[in-house]
């Protein structure tokens, strides 16, 4: 069978459909960074899909701004993490909730 | 002649705010002697303005200046001196010049001497103010000024609790009436567009009847109050515990009958609605009666008094009613002065017995204060009607008028309440001034009271003596302004036994009080003799429990359901109401602020939960877009 | 073989790019500067900066000149879009960054602003801002926004305290999940129209007269999810108060304005069509969003302890209540969000600097967090000044006249009532009287409570130098007398906002 | 200056409370006496040069402020509004003077006198904003004198008179924008000038829903049952001084609204809601002078007393004819003169003993004679005794009433007799019978600085109660006006026949919402 945009969008709905999940449940804030890249990923493929459906580049070009934004959201988030184990090595989401209410 | 009256309206002013003056300073005699003086001048020139009245036959008119005026309102003081007015002003500017000097003795030893002239000289202020007015609103001025004085003179002696209750009762109660009056003073304003009498009642003539009546009915309610009728009666009785010289002027003389003259002022009114007239004069009979039993028991010498004039005033009512205007007033007239006298005598009695009222207490008093016994024994021979005192004259007129209307149920009622009268004042008479010294078991010291008091009561005396025989000068001159109508019993014979048998019967019940109360066995009621306990003696002493029933079942519940009101409904529901929407959200915001847990994942699956409900809602939107119609008009109630 | 592509650089229309330019030129300076010697005094870097946005600011003037001539000017292949919204909000944002910065100049160190770093990020992130609002393309939307919110987590992090690191970490995290709405938003749009320009995704949208309505709206659920967390609506809202209370007081002022107009203006953009095309959906939504949001801060607001958050939820709620324009969507309201803004930005940030001239280095014993209102009880026996201006602060938020909150709330209830959201209006009205009392609890502890400690009322003025004292005279006499600048703000932004069509 | 006076008025009080911050506290007494005195002589000035025969506004002034919005400032001064104005200048004057021991007494001063300023404003405010914006403005002050002078419960107090008002007064801010969209409507451009607001005819659906918004904000001042709760605790708890200023002008800003707005520019509504609003202030005469006898702490007693009067305030408003409107509003003067001196009376007492509660005193008659003198006269100018100033307000307001409901006047007209219940009781609780408790045995009688306040507001009491056409002549002037324009703009026949048409003739253009559209 020929694989068609739907399939696409499908896949990419389902990647971030994982990724959502993963951000609901991922205690570690490690795992947590990586299941927003899925978010971002799911999307990009979709992208890409959609802007060759269309054959224009908009998408693609899309794509990469959100590649280069992950990875410096990648970046900061690293280095806040880093941080957060340095004072308190581990980087377990319940430790961090001094504020409430 | 402007000068006259006046000098008669605002002497008494002076004096009362020269007395002020010395309010708070204590007793001098100044205080009392300047007061009287300006009394005496007030007498002097009403009695210039009666002479005029009475040679040349016309009246003064002034409008002293502007009070209140807006939209097409218009309330002038202005100030009217007609044979009505007069007449009033003569009586109360004599009565009070002669309770003034009086009182001087009197209040000797009082502490509040000064103060106690102020209010005097004020009462007899504001009801010059009542009896001058030439418009409704003045007369209520001087309606409300006189309640005010008699609630400072009714409460005196501010110490004693019975006296300040007695005075916040007297008030409150001619508040009631007065409630009655100003509506009555609405209804004249928006029906005949004016409160000056001449205009008023001028306008009144074509008014339809029903407008009338209630006019009627308002005013006389405001009649009721003043002139202490039934049910608003009980404040009267207790107003006794004022000075003397105050009963003596306000609670006899003067303030009481304002609402005589009330009805009088307004004749041309109630000539109208003679349906009215009727039912005033058929209360004035009851309470005539009714008071009159009253007073054959009470063991307290001023209320006996106070009863009778409540009888009395009852007789006016029914001249009055009857539309026997010149009658009530003559009567009017003539009671003021023996039953002045008679207060003030009894005034004399409570000095000597050092405020004993207790009649039983005393006795065989005769022989220490001749003075004061023969003064009270004329008095009571006045009242009682005999001939040729005041009494007879203006009462015996009053029964005449009632058998000649052919309202005879009133005629036998009053002509036995005459009896009623001869025997009550009699019983005092005997009680205090004859039979046994009872008073010595008591260990009294009595003694006549200054000659001076006994000199300045003498002019009343005379008075309640030869007063009748002013009848027809009088009638001649009243009735330049009332209705003239003679009341006589044209069958000679029907005339002589009428006058003859009540003659008779006053004299009969006269002397069957005098051997009641004179015999040796005569002493003070402990409470156990068969007559005490019988239900009729019960029923009088107890005022026929009224004062219980308004203190039952009008005061306490009006008291109890302030509280209600206030620790119930204020504070426990229109209050907590409010209290309770600022709760609300008070408490919205504790119940969800745990919604901030502050963990970091509980906050994502917020995020991810509103996006997800945005998410169904979309979907059923989307699903709902095709019947968007529908939609739009249930969302516009929300404006949107 | 590809043809030559010859772009005249007229057409081009760079004047478009300067005032972005202008402060990542700025911030590289910083940068460089560092490298040849280091070690500088921040004020060093407190007056560049404030030098640079001086700049952007005269050339913002330069461009509202141009537009108020020509009009909404396109350039650089037509991604950039200079109209009326893109010049007022850059207004707010320059204006409001200049009034921040020298917030840095406090009396007590607090070793953020001795890193170059903290200006040169701050430099960045407000060109990103200003990218936002200046462009009708998602993708450059996207961009900016994610140009600034990473540059601004940082700065959140650098207060370098616990509390600062959680609140980054929140909020950085909660960002990107937004970031990733954003993304999955726009994808559909494109899917849809095959294309991410606002204006011609309008165009698509009506021409095919919304025919699959159903993918429109999940699309715009995702959009307005990423909307709804940067200008905080509930129940996107979770991140604020926590942010707020670990960023400093300063900071928290900052973001309480500048973020939140750069969203709004995204916002105003991208829905101002959808508003327009009777999709219901929308309509109700926005509804709910804009009076849960309005209400539930203030219900929250209500029960805290802490001044710092209160003033957090309180920020929420005005957001709320400003969304409010969006979904009425008339001129009026849109200028309205304006005014209502600007004005909102002096007061606001005059409350949070009040805050921080009077924050510790370390709490007392006897205080739970930073600014509880304890701290402040009986502040007006000791430093009645400050009690007053920040009771002046207080009432202008609670929206009493004439202070300069008044005049928005004022202006945007009645555009309320002639957009015909009339119950809307009384929930407004009925809100700000909510809104009262909290504002109220701060009074009363000023100015009717007795100290809970004895202290000198040194501690209220405790970080105060000259830089703070000024920035907050000026932001006082902005709030006294607004009334006497309103008119003219009044015409200048209808007008702006009339001629870019909205 | 004459041009200028108003706002002369309106800002002098406070550019001395700025000033105010640099005089030195102990002389801040006499500072703040000679200022409130300069502003009671400007008052009394306006009233010399105020033209009794004009019926329209006067010393009009207009700035603009947001014209874009239709926003100016515009003050001007009617008959109604005049005497208002003096009282509070009066008010203060004395006030200030006769302040009592009080601590930090240089902020008491100065918030005075801020309050001063916007209590003139509201009343001479005559655009909707402006006038808000006083209103608004003068719960600051208050709430601070409450919350700081004031007694146990001063917070709850103070900040439960806060929101309520301010809670009723942003309903009725709707209202106003409300209006002011009307009138763009109706004649293409933004105003909020009451005097262009009076030319609008409404349909009468219109006017109704926005005589309720305006209702809210007013009801609440004035107070009205059932919204009255606030005030017994903001007057049990405030300071002498500030219950003396609340009672007398504060409450008066509702009744004034009233007639300012209400009235002249919903008369259709005003007569639909005419019975309703008798009822309600039928209620708050009676229900809240029973609440009061039942008090037992005379502060208590007269701040109900206050609301029962305000009711007969509110009907003869209500009334809609020349004779109650005026009798309302001389009886608004006469309520402050009269409230504001029980309440002075109280705080004497209070002073003295530091109680109110009236199971502590008793006899006070025999100790304090000039006291209990001032004290019974007040009363009867309470309880309306005919030549006392609160009479003539009293008689003409039921008067009038009695025109448009002959039942409900008759209940109205109980005010006289259970108002006389509880001040009768009050009076004899505290000043009958004999001297128990041996503190009260040697209290000290009324001193100078009480009878400075006293003497004047008795003197008023009286001169006012025997010769009021001074006051009364310009407010009838004024109130003429009013109702001729009301009875101009009413559309339904019943508002026509309710409302009495004045012989003048009074010019409004007749464009209303309809023919706009």
């Amino acid at each position: 069978m020929e694989i068609g945009l739907n399939h696409y969008l499908v896949l990419s709905t389902i990647l971030f459909a994982i990724g959502l999940v993963g951000v609901m449940r991922r205690k570690n804030l490690l795992m947590l960074f990586f299941a927003t890249e899925i978010l971002l990923n799911a999307v990009n493929i979709s992208f890409a899909a959609i802007s060759h459906y269309y054959g224009d580049l908009t998408g693609q070009m899309f794509v990469f701004f959100v590649i280069a934004i992950a990875a410096s959201e990648v970046a900061v988030g690293l280095g806040l993490l880093i941080v957060w184990h340095k004072k308190h090595n581990n980087i377990d989401l319940d430790n961090m909730s001094t504020m409430r209410g | 002649m402007e000068l006259f009256l006046y000098t008669a309206l605002f002497s008494p002013l002076v004096g009362s705010l020269f007395a002020a003056l010395f309010g708070a300073s204590p007793k001098t005699k100044i205080a009392g002697v300047v007061p009287s003086i300006m009394l005496g001048v007030s007498l002097l020139s009403s009695t210039i303005l009666l002479v005029l009245v009475l040679t040349t036959g016309h009246t003064i008119h002034v409008e002293m200046m502007t009070w209140m005026a807006t939209g097409n309102l218009y309330i002038p003081f202005g100030f009217v001196v007609d044979q009505v007015s007069v007449t009033m002003m003569m009586v109360v500017t004599l009565v009070s010049t002669v309770v003034h000097v009086y009182a001087i003795g009197y209040m000797d030893h009082d502490k509040g001497f000064n103060r106690f002239f102020s209010y005097l000289s004020a009462f007899v202020f504001s009801m010059m103010i009542l009896v001058m007015s030439d418009n409704f609103a003045g007369l209520f001025i001087g309606w409300e000024g006189v309640g005010l004085c008699s609630w400072l003179l009714i409460g005196f002696w501010y110490h004693k609790e019975s006296a300040s209750w007695a005075a916040n009762e007297a008030f409150i109660m001619n508040r009631i009436a007065d409630l009655g009056m100003l509506i009555g003073i609405f209804l004249i304003y928006w029906n005949t567009g004016t409160l000056q009498y001449d205009g008023a009642f001028a306008a009144m003539a074509n008014l339809d009847a029903s407008t009338l009546t209630w006019i009627g009915i308002f005013l006389f309610v405001g009649a009721m109050g003043k002139s202490a009728q039934f049910p608003l009666h009980t404040w009267l009785a207790d107003a006794m515990e004022g000075p003397t010289p105050v009963s003596a002027l306000i609670h006899a003389a003067t303030m009481v009958t304002a609402g005589v003259y009330l009805v009088v002022r307004a004749n041309e009114l109630y000539a109208l609605i003679p349906h009215i007239g009727l039912f005033i004069a058929s209360l004035g009979a009851f309470v005539a009666i009714f008071a009159a039993s009253m007073a054959l028991v009470n063991r307290d010498i001023k209320r006996v008094i106070a009863y009778s004039t409540l009888s009395q005033l009852g007789y006016m009512f029914v001249a009055a009613g009857l539309g026997a205007y010149w009658v009530a007033l003559f009567h009017l007239m003539a009671h003021a002065f023996f039953k002045a006298l008679l207060f003030l005598g009894a005034g004399n009695v409570m000095h000597a017995m050092d405020s004993e009222l207790d009649p039983f207490k005393m006795g065989g008093l005769g022989k220490k204060m001749k003075g004061t016994m023969i003064m009270m024994t004329l008095a009571s021979v006045a009242l009682a009607g005999i001939y040729p005192f005041a009494g007879f004259f203006s009462k015996d007129l009053i029964l005449e008028v009632g058998f000649v209307e052919h309202h005879y149920i009133i005629y036998t009622v009053l002509l036995f309440t005459a009896g009623l009268t001869a025997f009550y004042s009699f019983r005092i008479v005997a009680l205090i001034f004859h039979g046994e010294e009872r008073y010595k078991l008591f260990g009294f010291h009595p003694h006549e009271a200054y000659k001076f008091m006994l000199v300045a009561m003498s002019p009343l005396l005379v008075l309640a003596i030869i007063a009748g025989s002013f009848k027809m000068t009088y009638f001649d001159m009243v009735t330049y302004v009332l209705p003239a109508t003679e009341y006589h019993v044209h069958n000679h014979l029907v005339y002589w036994i009428m006058t003859i048998g009540t003659q008779l019967f006053v004299i009969l019940s006269i002397f069957y009080a005098y051997k009641k109360y004179t015999s040796r066995d005569v002493k003070v009621p402990d409470g156990t003799s068969a007559m005490e306990n019988s239900f009729k003696y019960k029923l009088l002493i107890n005022q026929y429990y009224i004062p219980y029933f308004y203190e039952e079942y009008l005061v306490k519940p009006y008291r109890e359901l302030s509280e209600i009101f206030w620790t119930k409904i204020d504070q426990k529901i229109v209050d907590a109401t409010v209290d309770g929407i600022a709760n609300v959200f008070y408490q919205t915001g504790e119940k969800t602020r745990v919604m901030q847990s502050g963990n970091l994942s509980t906050m994502l699956k917020w995020m991810v939960a509103g996006t997800v409900a945005l998410l169904s809602l979309a979907v059923v939107f989307g699903l709902a877009a095709r019947h968007s119609g529908e939609i739009k008009i249930f969302l516009s109630g929300l404006g949107v | 073989m590809l043809s030559a592509v010859n772009v005249s650089i007229e057409s081009l229309n760079l004047m478009t790019l300067v005032p972005m330019l202008i402060p990542i030129v700025g911030a590289l300076l910083i940068i460089v500067i560092e490298l040849i010697k280091s070690s500088q005094d921040k004020s060093l870097y407190v007056m560049l900066s404030l030098l640079i946005l001086g700049i952007d600011f005269a050339f913002l003037l330069e461009s509202a000149g141009i537009f108020e001539k020509n009009g909404t000017v396109m350039g650089v292949f037509d991604v950039m879009l200079i109209d009326g919204l893109a010049i007022l909000s850059q207004f707010i944002i320059v204006g409001a960054s200049m009034l921040f910065i020298p917030l840095a100049l406090t009396h007590k160190r607090f070793h953020e602003f001795s890193y170059p770093e903290f200006f040169a990020l701050f430099l960045f992130m407000i060109s990103g801002f200003q990218f936002m609002v200046a462009t009708d393309n998602l993708i450059l939307v996207f961009v900016g926004l994610e140009t600034a919110s990473l540059a601004l987590y940082t700065l959140i992090a650098m207060h370098n305290r616990d509390k600062s690191f959680e609140a980054a970490v929140k909020y950085f995290t909660m960002g990107a999940l937004a970031a990733g709405f954003f993304s999955f938003g726009s994808m559909i749009f494109y899917a849809l129209t095959g294309s991410v320009e606002i204006n011609q995704i309008a165009e698509v949208l009506s021409a095919n007269g919304y025919a699959d309505i159903g993918f429109v709206l999940i699309g715009v659920t995702f959009l307005l999810a990423s909307f709804g967390f940067k200008l905080s609506m509930v129940p996107f809202h979770t991140w604020t108060p926590d942010v707020y209370e670990g960023s400093s007081a300063a900071l928290a002022g900052y973001m309480s304005i500048v973020p939140k107009i750069a969203a709004f203006i995204v916002a105003m953009r991208f829905f101002e069509f959808l508003i327009h095309s009777g999709v219901v959906w929308l309509e109700v939504i926005l509804y709910i969003g804009v009076v849960v949001t309005m209400t539930m801060a203030n219900v929250w607001a209500l029960v805290q302890t802490d001044v710092k958050r209160m003033l957090a939820y309180s920020s929420i709620s005005h957001a709320g209540f400003v969304m409010a324009a969006i979904l009425i969507g008339t001129t009026q309201s849109n200028s309205a969000l304006f005014l209502y803004w600007i004005l909102f930005s002096f007061t606001n940030l005059g409350s949070f600097s009040m805050l921080w001239i009077s924050r510790q280095k370390n709490l007392p014993a006897h205080q739970q967090s930073d600014h509880s209102y304890d701290k402040f009880a009986g502040m007006v026996k000791t430093s009645p000044v400050a009690a007053s201006i920040m009771a002046l602060f207080m009432l202008s938020l609670a929206g009493l006249p004439p202070f300069a909150l008044f005049w928005g709330k004022m202006y945007m209830i009645s555009s309320a009532i002639t957009g015909g959201y009339t119950v809307l209006a009384l929930i407004m009205a009925l809100n700000s009287a909510i809104a009262g009392y909290y504002y109220l609890k701060l009074i009363v502890y000023m100015f009717m409570k007795e100290p809970v400690v004895e202290n000198n009322g040194h501690v209220y003025v405790a970080n105060a130098t000259l830089p703070l004292k000024t920035i907050i005279g000026i932001a006082a006499i902005g709030t006294i007398f607004a009334f006497v600048a309103v008119n003219g703000l009044l015409e200048l932004i209808t007008a702006f906002v009339y001629n870019s069509g909205y | 200056m004459l041009d200028h006076i108003l706002s002369i008025l309106i800002f002098f009080p406070a550019l001395a409370a700025m000033l105010g911050f640099v005089v030195h506290k102990d002389s801040m007494r006499a500072y703040g006496t000679a200022v409130a005195t300069i502003e009671f002589a400007l008052s009394l000035w306006l009233w010399f040069v105020f033209d009794a025969n004009v019926s329209g506004m006067q010393f009009m002034e207009q700035i603009a402020l947001v014209p874009t919005f239709g926003i100016n400032y515009i003050v001007g001064v009617d008959g109604i509004s005049l005497f208002i104005i003096i009282l509070a200048a009066f008010f203060t004057m004395i006030g200030i003077a006769s302040l009592g021991e009080t601590k930090d007494v240089k902020n008491m001063i100065i918030t005075l006198l801020f309050l001063q300023m916007t209590m003139v404003g509201v009343f001479a405010a005559l655009d909707a904003m402006v006038f808000y914006l006083f209103w608004e403005l003068s719960l600051v002050p208050m709430l601070y004198i409450i919350g700081a002078w004031g007694g146990p419960l001063r917070i709850y107090a103070s900040v439960k008179f806060f929101l309520y008002t301010f809670a009723g007064s942003l309903v009725m801010l709707v209202g106003m924008l409300f209006m002011a969209y009307f009138y763009y409507q109706a004649t293409g451009e933004w105003s909020f000038a009451i005097l262009d607001w009076y030319r609008l005819i409404l349909p009468e659906s219109f006017q109704i829903w926005l005589f309720v918004a305006f209702f809210f904000g007013f009801a609440i001042k004035v107070p009205m049952f059932p919204f009255h709760t606030w005030l017994p605790y903001a007057h049990g708890q405030a300071p002498t001084i500030g219950s003396v200023i609340l009672a007398a002008i504060l409450l008066k800003m509702g009744t004034y609204a009233f007639i300012r707005f209400s009235l002249p520019l919903f008369p259709d509504a005003s007569v639909y809601f005419m019975y309703p609003i008798a009822i309600l202030a039928i209620i708050m005469i009676i229900y809240t002078a029973m609440v009061a006898y039942a008090q037992k702490d005379i502060k208590q007693v007269v701040a109900y007393s206050s609301v029962s009067h305000m009711g007969v305030i509110i009907l003869g408003t209500f009334a809609l004819n020349v004779e109650g409107i005026s009798g309302s509003i001389f009886l608004m003067i006469a309520h402050g003169v009269v409230s504001g001196a029980l309440f002075l009376l109280v705080g004497v007492i209070y002073d003295r003993r530091h109680t109110k509660y009236m199971s502590e005193f008793g006899g006070l008659a025999s100790v304090m004679p000039r006291y209990a003198t001032i004290f019974g006269l007040m009363l009867m100018a309470s309880v309306g005794l005919p030549l006392t100033i609160n009479f003539v307000g009293e008689f003409l307001s039921l008067l009038g009433f009695y025109k448009q409901s002959h039942i409900l006047t008759l209940l109205a007209g109980t005010a006289i007799i259970v108002g006389a219940i509880y001040m009768l009781a009050a009076y004899k609780k505290m000043f009958f019978g004999v001297v128990t408790k041996e503190e009260n045995k040697n209290l000290p009688d009324v001193n100078k600085r009480e009878l400075i306040a006293l003497i004047p507001l008795a003197i008023i009491t009286v001169w006012l109660g025997i010769y009021p056409k001074p006051v009364l002549g310009p407010i009838n002037t004024s109130v003429e006006s009013v109702v001729g324009l009301m009875h101009e703009k009413a559309i339904t026949k019943e508002a026509k026949s309710r409302i009495p048409s004045i012989g003048k003739d009074i010019k409004i253009s007749r464009n209303s919402v309809e023919e706009a559209h």
